[in-house]
């Protein structure tokens, strides 16, 4: 077991490194900047000269990857080109809103989707289980800007239930005010996700439903309410927590939408704003930690895996 | 007369979970001669099939030599030595059809023009007994005793000398078996082949092969003259092996040794591998490892007891 | 219980045809010029003359979104093409080979896997300025990696087949095995996974339009349609609708077609193969 | 279950940490707080360093101007300084502070102020963009030259405080708008003195403590969220009687117009579209205001390459005529737009309203391509994608120009790579839009030497007479040199004049006294009120 643990934690540190040495290449292959080119914003060319020297590295290739990576590991993910301040006290500026919005959608989306495959599983084949079938695969169809923009149409204009925007009417809005202001992203986040982890989870309950132990517990009579809770979703819940995991950049590229469409203060909205405007430390900064967030939570999964699953863990 | 093959102490390995390694084959010598069906029986996970993929090469051994016609070969693939696989649905490729999968040895060896290659495929399979009305099918059109015959004509296109014959009748029912059977001896004279019969059936070895080992455990544990094996077996396995066959006589005791799945078999450390089954298990058999030894003429066990 | 088959697929394939010939004959259905602006009829709502209504610059909508199927489609293929090109000849290696090749490829694709695809197709466009070519290209560069997971596993379960040894027995070389006894019985995941990479093509293709950064107008697409779109939706609900309405429907035909095809191919599974990062 | 539990765990920490940070920080109601949407984020609250319009639009609300100008004139007014007097040498400038001046922490707003914001100005290592601005004041190339210099008094030999105050200006040579320059805020001296100019924009005491003298003081900001400032009590002009503005950022313009609907913002400032004008005019809670601006858009004629017709000027007389602009106007902009034929805004003192005769005319622009010898060529016009207004120009553009027989190829361009393509030069003409200055001097984008003159355009008649009319001071005399030079660029045909567009905001029918100026929404703030709320008068 050790042995799996190290090789995957092998496995890691080499996609890790790749991953830094990509999103160099892909930063030092980025032809200009932004304010070199804005004739929009008057510039005194000799303070945007002297503001570049004070971004700019030098020496050759590998000892500025060598001397960005040092840099990484000690925190530091560059400067902001527009905004001039750490890429990475922004990032935390706008990260709570962010968990804020993809925390209850994970977990809505999670809760719903074991339910409602659940559900299906065990009535395989009937129609329950075919329109939640379909219905799953409309969910992933849907593109979720388009969904968002529906939403807004009409739950925000057409009939003026909820907000368009922002997380708060007032500096000083009470919960409730927030909360109602979540719903619409909520929902534009949920549908996509709930589809997407309803499939897996009714997969993964088929797959335990078929197993002989199920048989035999049906033919021992228990109640299908004991059955399912007591052994089809504990054995279902590995591939599950593993799908839960790993469905990370979906989640994240979710939020993305869905801070966009409804100008939610979160990171995703910070993204697509810096990357329209070529803000290349935050591109990469972001670009970087969640491949790297990715990536570490495959290893988590793995390492949950071999910790749950006793056929693994007792394995020579 | 005059050995065609011939392996030396040839040893397999496997790595099996952490740390441990199984022995699949361990110190294997056997001669094949010229013309020979040569049988070779144990249980299942014996070692036998593995044997035959490191005699065409499609597994490499760790340790030992194979010499071919005399000389010494490099473990690797040879058209002289062809393997016909015991489950001909899984041999053969589900997407070519019959045409095709008689045609590949000659188009990878690039004899011929298209024409050329398509008269010899129909001569082949005129020898292994197919039709040309075959020809546009696919494997799973065909039945199970045809497919072995499209699986021998794929190997009989180029030309071998030996072939493996990986329980070539275990899938078919008896008629079908016995015709396959009677086609072999035929196919044996007619290209003048020499076989190594992989089976669990005895009766099937019986039936077709001159000499036979017996296999357990990645040793060989006796081998001689089929009839001198079958009806005076010098080995307590040798002898579980034939009691445990179905007999014709239902009178016929029940062997008393106990019998276990292939993955259960318990091994040992030191010593005879058989001992821990064996009824006349000696502490000598519990510590030294028997050597294959001579019984008779061409006749070798490896057992303490056997001379007793 | 026994399962009806078989309605995903035909659903599916009938709609793929339908939206096909919609976008190869579109100069026929598109009763304007796409390009047309009309200053008198802008934001008309549907009716008679426009379908689907016109635009801000009084464009007939019905029109550009069957342009747009064009433009959306053949990236979608495109970028299909490209990954399933890619992600068959690194799986089929990585699986055939084994060892120090698999690890490379397989460490290749966990990188390009732990990206989120819409972010680095983002990151990529924004860098190297859009452009057609440009985005078929991100987002076939993107989408390989699943499709090699797949084939490389596919292989390396065919690799152990008997009919590969019984070939290399006949003196086949490795490439032969490869592309004659390997990757076409590998074809049918080959065909799903292809399935599944057309739709997260449009959609990601969409995507990047919707966030300015993929085909620019005046080129009519879905997502840069649904980009300008958003400014006017309390004055036309039809401008955001029906692009957004033929990306959904184009989507869920793909998909549909793919789960039919997974059914047909594997009876017991109905789900999509499970994307793992790492290989067991 | 297990998840069930887990769930309604997160859910209510997330709901106790929310509390915790939403605790009320003001006793304002809400009748008091004006609601304003930003279509983005500010940037830097630092006024010196705002490079984008919504940085400045919030430096406004929270500094005070040294000068103004006026709304219909443009002529330069007090502000911060109340008066100013030109010395004899018709160089040196005495400009006099109000009395009683306050930062909000108490401390007394004096000339050093001002000095120590001129010198960090000129600074070397002063990354704004207002450095041009002072680049005619004596000693400040110098200075600007020698890195590490302190802003001691003396430093720029050109500036120098007199008493508390007084400060003196003197300027190298003659500038005629050098006045209309100094619409900066001054920074607190005694709050950053000692800190580095490198660290000076996002230095804390401009965010988070804020220091200012401007109508509204900083409260709080959540970046891409809100800004929230209070009414300044000690605010020069009076405290404003609006007591908070709370500045929301939704950058989507659709969603800002619901939330107004929706009685949650009560000010949308200049991003209304003017096919919302009408609707929105319709609403008896809302209010549509509108002002002209000083910006434009034009088609940019790339006049730089080798071998191309743009270099003749006939041919570009020609393009020149292709659009109606009148009816563009009319039918895009829904008529809140003024066609433009010049270089200058009707706001500007030394306008000339005859050019706004020439009318477009497909059969003379032919007649000319024809004398320049150019039948026949194609032309490559660039704009930045996502502006449906622009879009429809080049659209219009090109099909107007086929029929002269041009075949002009349009590309919609994502915006940096649109950027990048005018940095570039890759296009033939280019759709853009420009702001001008408040006084009408046309130097920056129009003298050869110009640092805003990216077209390349070069008429030594037109440098002379620009030259001239900066160094004179009599406004007579400036505007005749000016139409002089306007007539001469015109002629030139070096840019499309397209039309200045009008400012439209949208408010709620409560927000009183609101007037946006040309160049800044919040100019007379502490006038506005929100009356009619709450049952106020």
């Amino acid at each position: 077991m050790i042995r799996i643990l190290l090789n995957r934690l092998w496995q890691t540190v080499i996609v890790l490194f790749g991953v830094t040495l990509i999103t160099f290449l892909i930063m030092h292959s980025a032809p200009g900047h932004p304010l070199q080119a804005n004739p929009e914003l008057r510039l005194d060319p000799t303070a945007v000269e002297r503001w570049l020297e004070l971004q700019e590295l030098d020496g050759p290739l590998p000892a500025q990857y060598l001397s960005w990576l040092s840099r990484l590991f000690r925190g530091d993910f560059g400067m902001s080109l527009i905004y001039n301040r750490p890429v990475l006290e922004l990032a935390l500026e706008r990260l709570p809103a962010t968990l804020f919005l993809t925390v209850p959608a994970f977990l809505l989306a999670l809760g719903l989707a074991i339910s409602c495959g659940t559900w299906a599983a065990l009535r395989q084949g009937g129609f329950g289980d075919r329109l939640l079938g379909l219905g799953s695969l409309a969910g992933l169809s849907l593109p979720s800007f388009w969904l968002g923009i529906i939403l807004m149409m009409l739950f925000s204009y057409g009939y003026p239930w909820l907000p368009a925007a922002g997380m708060r009417t007032a500096e000083d809005s009470s919960v409730l005010d927030i909360l109602i202001h979540l719903i619409l992203p909520l929902t534009m986040l949920v549908v996509g996700s709930f589809s997407y982890y309803f499939r897996y989870v009714r997969y993964a309950v088929l797959a335990v439903l078929s197993q002989d132990f199920i048989k035999i517990a049906r033919a021992r009579g228990f109640t299908e309410l004991y059955i399912v809770f007591r052994y089809v979703l504990p054995n279902a819940s590995l591939p599950i927590v593993t799908v839960a995991a790993l469905s990370l950049p979906l989640l994240f590229t979710g939020a993305l939408v869905a801070e966009y469409v409804f100008s939610w203060p979160g990171i995703g909205r910070w993204i697509i704003s810096s990357t329209l405007a070529r803000d290349y430390p935050v591109i990469m900064a972001v670009n970087l930690s969640t491949a790297a967030l990715v990536a570490l939570s495959n290893f988590l999964a793995d390492l949950l895996y071999l910790l749950i699953d006793p056929r693994l863990r007792f394995k020579a | 007369m005059e050995a065609i093959l011939a392996l030396k102490g040839v040893v397999a390995v496997y790595p099996s979970g952490a740390q441990r390694i199984v022995k699949a084959v361990d110190g294997v010598s056997l001669t094949i001669y010229s013309r020979e069906t040569f049988g070779l029986v144990g249980e299942s996970g014996s070692g036998k099939t593995t044997l035959g993929k490191i005699i065409t090469g499609l597994e490499r051994p760790c340790r030992g030599s194979l010499y071919f016609n005399g000389k010494r070969v490099a473990p690797g693939m040879r058209r002289e030595i062809q393997m016909v696989f015991q489950d001909s649905a899984a041999a053969l490729n589900p997407r070519l059809t019959v045409a095709n999968l008689v045609e590949e040895g000659l188009v990878i060896q690039k004899t011929g023009d298209r024409a050329e290659r398509m008269q010899q495929v129909l001569k082949i399979l005129a020898d292994v007994g197919l039709d040309r009305m075959m020809l546009k099918r696919y494997p799973h059109q065909l039945s199970g005793g045809q497919r072995q015959r499209v699986a021998l004509a794929r190997t009989l296109v180029v030309l071998p000398s030996v072939i493996v014959l990986d329980e070539p009748v275990s899938a078919l029912d008896v008629t079908a078996s016995a015709r396959l059977l009677l086609l072999l001896a035929r196919l044996k004279e007619a290209y003048g082949l020499s076989y190594l019969l992989i089976s669990h059936n005895l009766a099937v070895v019986l039936q077709v092969c001159e000499r036979v080992a017996v296999m357990y455990l990645g040793k060989i544990v006796e081998t001689g003259r089929v009839e001198t094996v079958f009806n005076s077996p010098a080995h307590p396995y040798t002898r579980l092996l034939l009691d445990a066959y179905p007999h014709p006589d239902p009178q016929k005791k029940i062997p008393v040794i106990q019998l276990f799945e292939p993955e259960n078999l318990p091994s040992t450390a030191s010593g005879c591998r058989f001992h821990p089954r064996c009824s006349k298990a000696s502490l000598r058999c519990r510590q030294q490892t028997p050597a294959l030894a001579q019984k008779s003429e061409r006749h070798f066990v490896a057992c303490h007891r056997a001379s007793e | 219980m026994v399962r009806r088959q078989g309605v995903e697929l035909y659903l599916g394939i009938s709609l793929i045809i339908f939206l096909t010939v919609f976008a190869v004959l579109s100069p026929l259905f598109a009763n304007y010029d796409p390009h047309q602006t009309d200053a008198e009829r802008w934001l008309q709502s549907p009716g008679k003359e426009h379908f689907f209504g016109t635009d801000r610059l009084g464009r007939d909508i019905y029109s550009r979104v069957v342009y747009g199927a064009r433009v959306s489609l053949a990236v979608g293929i495109l970028a299909m093409l490209l990954s399933i090109t890619v992600g068959t000849a690194l799986g089929a290696l990585a699986g055939y080979f084994g060892g120090f090749a698999d690890q490379l490829i397989m460490r290749l694709t966990d990188i390009v896997l732990v990206y989120p695809t819409m972010l680095l197709a983002l990151t990529l466009v924004a860098i190297f300025e859009p452009a057609i070519w440009l985005v078929v290209l991100v987002i076939g560069g993107t989408g390989w990696p699943a499709v090699a997971r797949l084939v490389r596993g596919e292989i390396m379960r065919l690799k152990n087949l008997e009919f590969a040894a019984a070939a290399r027995m006949l003196g086949a070389s490795h490439r032969r095995v490869l592309l004659v006894h390997l990757l076409p019985n590998a074809l049918g995941q080959i065909v799903v996974a292809a399935t599944v990479a057309v739709p997260a093509a449009i959609m990601t293709e969409a995507g990047l339009g919707y966030f300015g950064l993929g085909i620019q107008p005046p080129i009519p697409t879905w997502g840069n349609m649904l980009r300008e779109a958003q400014n006017y939706i309390r004055h036309a609900w039809w401008y955001a609708t029906f692009p957004g309405a033929a990306i959904f429907l184009t989507v869920f035909a793909f998909h549909l077609t793919g789960e039919g095809l997974r059914q047909r191919l594997d009876p017991k599974s109905q789900s999509g193969r499970e994307r793992r990062a790492y290989d067991h | 279950m297990l998840w069930s539990r887990v769930l309604v765990l997160i859910a209510i920490s997330f709901v106790f940490l929310f509390i915790n940070g939403c605790q009320k920080s003001s006793e304002v109601t809400n009748s008091q707080i004006l609601h304003v949407a930003a279509p983005a984020s500010p940037i830097t609250l630092n006024p010196l360093f705002a490079r984008d319009a919504v940085s400045l639009e919030a430096a406004a609300l929270l500094h005070p101007q040294l000068l103004g100008t006026n709304p219909y004139t443009l002529e330069v007014e007090p502000r911060l300084f109340a008066s100013w007097e030109l010395h004899a040498d018709n160089l040196t400038y005495h400009l006099r502070l109000r009395e009683g001046l306050l930062w909000s922490d108490g401390t007394p707003l004096t000339a050093d102020d001002v000095a120590f914001t001129l010198l960090l100005i000129c600074h070397a290592d002063y990354t704004g963009w207002l450095y041009p601005l002072l680049r005619f004041v004596e000693g400040a190339e110098e200075y600007r030259k020698t890195r590490h210099s302190p802003y001691a008094q003396g430093a720029i030999p050109g500036i120098r405080v007199i008493d508390e105050q007084t400060i003196a200006i003197r300027l190298k040579q003659v500038h005629a708008p050098f006045l209309s320059y100094l619409t900066f805020p001054p920074l607190p001296a005694h709050k950053l003195q000692n800190v580095k100019v490198a660290d000076m924009e996002e230095h804390p005491s401009l965010k988070n403590v804020g220091v200012g003298a401007g109508p509204y003081l900083f409260t709080s900001w959540r970046p891409d969220e809100y800004l929230l400032v209070r009414a300044n009590p000690d605010y020069y002009l009076g405290k404003p009687e609006i007591a908070e503005i709370y500045y929301r950022i939704i950058p989507n313009i659709e969603a800002q117009v619901i939330e107004l609907l929706a009685g949650k913002l009560d000010l949308l400032p200049t991003a209304v579209k003017v096919e919302d004008v009408e609707m929105l005019a319709a609403d008896r809670q809302i209010r549509i205001h509108k002002n002209s601006r000083l910006v434009y858009d034009y088609i940019a004629i790339n006049h730089k390459q080798e071998n191309t017709p743009l270099k003749d000027r006939r041919v570009r007389q020609a393009l020149a005529m292709l659009l109606e602009k009148d009816e563009l106007v009319a039918n895009l902009l829904l008529g809140f737009a003024e066609v433009l034929h010049g270089p200058l805004l009707p706001l500007h003192f030394a306008y000339d309203s005859e050019f706004s005769q020439e009318k477009g005319s497909l059969p003379a622009a032919r007649e000319l391509l024809l004398q320049a010898g150019y039948p026949q060529f194609k032309l490559k016009l660039i704009f930045n994608s996502g502006n449906i207004v622009r879009e429809n120009v080049a659209l219009l553009f090109k099909e107007q120009a086929a029929q002269v027989g041009v075949d002009v190829q349009i590309h919609a361009l994502e915006w940096e790579a649109f950027l990048a393509a005018l940095t570039n030069g890759d296009y033939d003409l280019a759709i853009l839009g420009r702001s001008t200055d408040a006084d009408p001097d046309l130097s920056f984008h129009w003298h050869s030497q110009g640092a805003g003159n990216r077209t390349g355009y070069a008429n030594e008649q037109v440098d002379r007479l620009l030259e001239a009319g900066a160094a004179v001071l009599d406004r007579g005399k400036r505007t005749e040199l000016y139409r002089q030079s306007q007539a001469l660029i015109v002629a030139d045909a070096p840019i499309i004049w397209l039309y200045s567009r009008q400012a439209i905001h949208a408010a709620s029918a409560d927000l009183h006294n609101f007037a946006a100026h040309p160049e800044s929404l919040f100019y007379n703030v502490h006038l506005w009120s929100l009356a009619g709320r709450d049952g106020r008068p």
